[in-house]
């Protein structure tokens, strides 16, 4: 009889395993890469269902990874907020999987293209699944490489380009990550967070968790494109093709960053209100200069990445307020923004594949030729702006409610004013790309094949119902969960030592 | 202490080469200067004084060994650097063919 | 310990000159020398196996760069601004600095490590996995799941640069192209 | 200058490279399956492999050293290297965990001992060695293909 925890493994090796399989028979048997990478990421998507039951019924799992117990060896932990980021990141990929098959037309070595595919996923999965720090460092390189060689997936000028300059930034980004981890290894002598987590509480406060903090803020921040680190976000992510970029945008940024600063800032070093407010400082800042940059540009890619920039600090406003209304909030708006603005990048790739054209001003009526790309974008940038009942609304609400009830006025005003003008720049993108005259050179123009279709209809309607998972039946599966790890703090040690069977 | 000090000053020149110099293969270099340092960094703290290498021989008894899992760790950082430094290279070796130079003042099409 | 501190000035040095050589060819050259005293110092520090590693790793490294950049002298150029930037970098580096030499007093002294979860690896590591090198154990048997991200990760290189040189990347609508897959 | 590498080096270094590729060959797979022992592993090991194939290709040229081991066969040994490794990861759930050092110990000291690791280290050797010749290669090529435009 296998023992339950053993699916925790699985998340890797699956994707894995996909990823080889591709690059061995792939390049002979054309129609393989496409099924190959659709079926993996709907079997982690089915495997990530099953462990909201799992962690629902029966609490957190530990598993041991070669048997070693936990000092010794490395263990895997499945919690609430690990349950969350698997269903987001896994949501994500099965329906860029989806897409990418007929998009990824356009470009030559399709197995190439589904093997890095598959590789990011299982850098994801493990980063997020994991329970020891360099593990978890090891499985963050593994996304980021795979990332590298994605974004120049063209290999045209202004690509390789993107892809050199985000290579360089990343790669000090993980610099930093690896010296924070040298920091602690020596001041703790223990690479396992639950038990760094109890050695810290030990010693207390010290010039190296000062230090560390510091290394791994800027180490992360670059990952997660924190204002002061965020030069590479967009060049890189509208460099890459619509897939890529959706997956970067969507998932990369957060499991890299976001979840990472959580998971150290909460559960290993325990926040304290210094801490709390250089996060909401980071996270405003990246709010509105993010969102200053967006209203400019009239690249659409361009202009969705400087979006990502601004969402990601409402993310981070949420989370750093370290209210249970500004954690939830914070983690539903990261849950939001995974899928809208997929969705968003997803329909610039649409255009993109109908009319070769990314500038606004060149577009022009596309909502006749194109009602489902049109329609569907209409709802992503409705999303995105917070207007009711889109989910975006709920989650950004939640958020501007915590800053009040935190007493933190001047934050929710930015957190005002940035919605405002982002739904001032995506009126600006409907204006001139779908509705207005039809220019007489987009005549021909088709809607896109079935499969592009469908990932975007079925993201577009997660958008129209997202607001469902506020309710209390649901909510008690899926985000409370992951909130309340969250607010247990450095009890997360505790909890893992308990956990171990 | 001095010691580790030596340590991450290499590691500054590697960050001063990255920050300031304007061509793609010095930032190269200085990208592989830092990881040589911080691989340094993770020996150098593990050290102990007057150990042995982990190693264990048939029949003799040692009894203080230097700690073996940084090492193991090493292990795997050097891998990961050998692995971004040959994806540099390629993506440099590609830049330099379509600009025809490594200089990055002159290979500016994206505004940042 | 004397040796110690030749070897890493002797790195810095080497380090300094790799940055400031107008040359690339000599600056490529310069950073194989850090990693030669890189190989040496992990010797003295008592890690072989890494040592071995960093040695080949080190040789690979040089050949690939050389090719890279033979017969490529190129003029540098310095932009504008340039004495605001390189205040900024210097001030960035001193502040590093200043924090991490504060966070050292807390560390433990060079050559006493804590080796808390490390005795267990001692004390333990024949009987449970019956390898006499201890680095192989950890890094097979206790810490196996690094190792498999480790191969992970080169294996996502090779891919990554497999996709990187490909000579064309996109297609029109309905071109049929020659992929020239290896 | 691609003319010169089409057809490799002088007659000297020809000479020694054919009598010592074999040896840095040999040293590279003594490595290997010595990992448990002795200083080094399937990583260095595969290095060293790939080394060898390297000295080769810079004396005699690509065409030689491409006889010997073709690009298709590179591709194919690095997959299976890295799936075998995989695979051995997942045998272990034979004995109810992922890695579970599943073979006997044997006694130490021995060739044959430590179960999966001189397994793991063969598997890790196959991948860095075919891997790292391919990352060689395909850079080495790239540069001829465009230096003969110029």
């Amino acid at each position: 009889m296998m023992a339950i925890s053993n699916i925790i493994p699985l998340f890797v090796a699956i994707s894995l395993l996909g990823a080889f399989i591709i690059s061995i028979i792939g390049k002979r048997l054309k129609w393989l890469p496409d099924l190959m990478g659709s079926l993996t990421t709907l079997v982690l998507l089915g495997l990530s269902f099953i462990t909201m039951r799992i962690v629902a019924t029966q609490g957190i799992l530990v598993y041991s990874v070669g048997s070693w117990k936990l000092p010794i060896g490395i263990v895997l932990v499945l919690d609430g907020l690990t349950v969350f980021m698997l269903i987001t990141v896994n949501l994500i990929a099965f329906f860029i999987s989806i897409y990418s098959i007929s998009y990824m037309n356009r470009f030559t070595s399709k197995w190439k293209f589904y093997t890095l595919f598959l590789l990011m996923v299982a850098g994801m999965n493990g980063v997020v699944v994991t329970g020891d720090i360099f593990n978890l460092f090891v499985f963050l390189e593994i996304a980021s490489v795979a990332s590298y060689a994605l974004v120049a997936f063209g290999t045209e000028r202004h690509e390789l380009e993107a892809a050199f300059k985000y290579t360089v930034m990343s790669t000090v980004g993980s610099l930093f990550i690896l010296l924070g981890i040298v920091f602690l290894y020596s001041y703790t002598s223990t690479l396992n967070m639950a038990d760094m987590a109890n050695v810290l509480a030990q010693k207390g406060m010290s010039n190296i968790v000062i230090m560390v903090s510091i290394l791994f803020i800027m180490g992360f921040g670059l990952k997660a494109a924190l204002v002061p680190f965020h030069a590479w976000l967009p060049d890189a992510h509208p460099s890459a093709p619509a897939p890529i970029s959706a997956m970067l945008s969507g998932v990369l940024i957060k499991s890299l960053g976001i979840y990472t600063l959580c998971r150290f800032f909460y559960n290993i070093i325990g926040i304290n209100s210094s801490f709390s407010s250089i996060l909401m400082i980071l996270g405003t800042l990246s709010m509105v200069i993010g969102v200053f940059l967006a209203i400019g540009q009239w690249d659409f890619k361009r202009l969705l990445a400087y979006h990502s920039i601004s969402q990601i600090g409402y993310v981070i406003l949420g989370i750093g307020l370290g209210t249970p209304l500004g954690i939830i909030g914070g983690l539903f708006h990261l849950f939001n923004h995974s899928v809208f603005k997929a969705l968003l990048f997803l329909n610039s790739g649409a255009v993109e594949y109908a009319t070769g054209t990314r500038d606004l001003q060149k577009m022009g009526g596309l909502m006749t030729k194109m009602p489902i790309t049109g329609t569907t974008t209409l709802i992503a940038s409705m999303s995105i702006a917070g207007i009711p009942p889109f989910n975006g609304f709920w989650s950004k609400l939640i958020i501007i409610i915590a800053c009040v009830q935190a007493n933190r006025l001047g934050y929710a005003f930015w957190a005002v004013l940035a919605s405002i003008l982002t739904l001032a720049s995506f009126m600006k993108v409907m204006k001139y790309a779908f509705f207005g005259k039809l220019r007489d050179k987009w005549n021909k123009v088709e809607e896109v094949p079935v499969f592009m279709k469908f990932a975007m209809i079925i993201l577009a309607l997660i958008c129209v119902v997202g607001g469902v998972l506020l309710i209390p039946n649901i909510n008690e599966v899926f985000l409370k969960p992951a909130s309340d790890v969250l607010l247990e703090g450095t009890k997360y040690a505790d909890i893992v030592f308990k956990g171990i069977q | 202490m001095i010691i580790y000090l030596l340590c991450l000053m290499l590691f500054c020149c590697g960050l001063y080469c990255i920050l300031r110099k304007r061509n793609i293969i010095k930032i190269i270099l200085g990208i592989i200067i830092a990881e040589y340092a911080v691989n340094l960094f993770f020996i150098l703290v593990a050290y102990r004084m007057g150990g042995r290498s982990p190693i264990l021989s048939s029949g003799v008894e040692i009894v203080n060994m230097v700690d073996p899992l940084p090492q193991a760790l090493v292990l795997t950082s050097i891998v990961i650097g050998l692995a971004t430094t040959a994806l540099l290279v390629a993506l440099a070796m590609r830049i330099y063919e379509k600009y025809g130079t490594f200089d990055i003042t002159k290979i500016k099409e994206l505004k940042g | 310990m004397i040796e110690l501190y030749v070897l890493l000035v002797f790195m810095i040095i080497g380090a300094i000159i790799a940055i400031e050589m107008k040359d690339l060819l000599s600056a490529v050259i310069a950073v194989g020398a850090v990693g030669l005293g890189l190989s040496i110092v992990f010797l003295v520090l008592k890690a072989p196996d890494v040592a071995i590693t960093q040695l080949v790793v080190e040789m690979l490294c040089l050949i690939i760069l050389l090719r890279a950049t033979l017969k490529k002298d190129l003029p540098f150029s310095t932009t504008g601004r340039w004495l605001l930037n390189t205040l900024i970098t210097a001030g960035f580096i001193v502040a590093f600095l200043f924090v991490a030499i504060r966070a050292f007093k807390d560390l433990p002294e060079f050559g006493y490590p804590i080796m808390r979860v490390a005795n267990i690896y001692l004390k333990e590591g024949l009987i449970k996995t019956g390898a006499s090198n201890l680095v192989s154990s950890v890094i097979l048997d206790f810490r196996a799941y690094d190792t498999l991200g480790e191969a992970t990760i080169l294996f996502t290189a090779v891919i990554g640069v497999l996709a990187i040189v490909r000579r064309i990347g996109r297609k029109k609508k309905d071109e049929v192209v020659e992929e020239d897959d290896e | 200058m691609s003319k010169e590498h089409d057809k490799g080096m002088s007659l000297i270094v020809k000479v020694i490279t054919r009598l010592t590729v074999g040896l840095i060959l040999l040293f590279g797979i003594y490595i290997v399956l010595h990992g448990h022992v002795s200083p080094g592993g399937g990583f260095a090991g595969g290095v060293i492999i790939a080394l060898s194939f390297v000295n080769l290709m810079l004396a005699y040229g690509k065409d030689v050293a491409l006889k010997k081991i073709s690009k298709s066969a590179m591709s194919f040994f690095e997959s299976t290297g890295a799936l075998l490794f995989l695979s051995i990861a997942l045998l272990g759930f034979t004995g109810g965990y992922f890695f579970l050092n599943f073979i006997s110990k044997g006694e130490p000291f021995r060739l044959f001992s430590a179960g999966i690791i001189p397994l793991c280290n063969i598997a890790i050797s196959l991948k860095v060695g075919a891997g790292l010749f391919a990352i060689f290669v395909v850079l080495v090529l790239l540069k001829f293909e465009w230096e003969k435009k110029e």
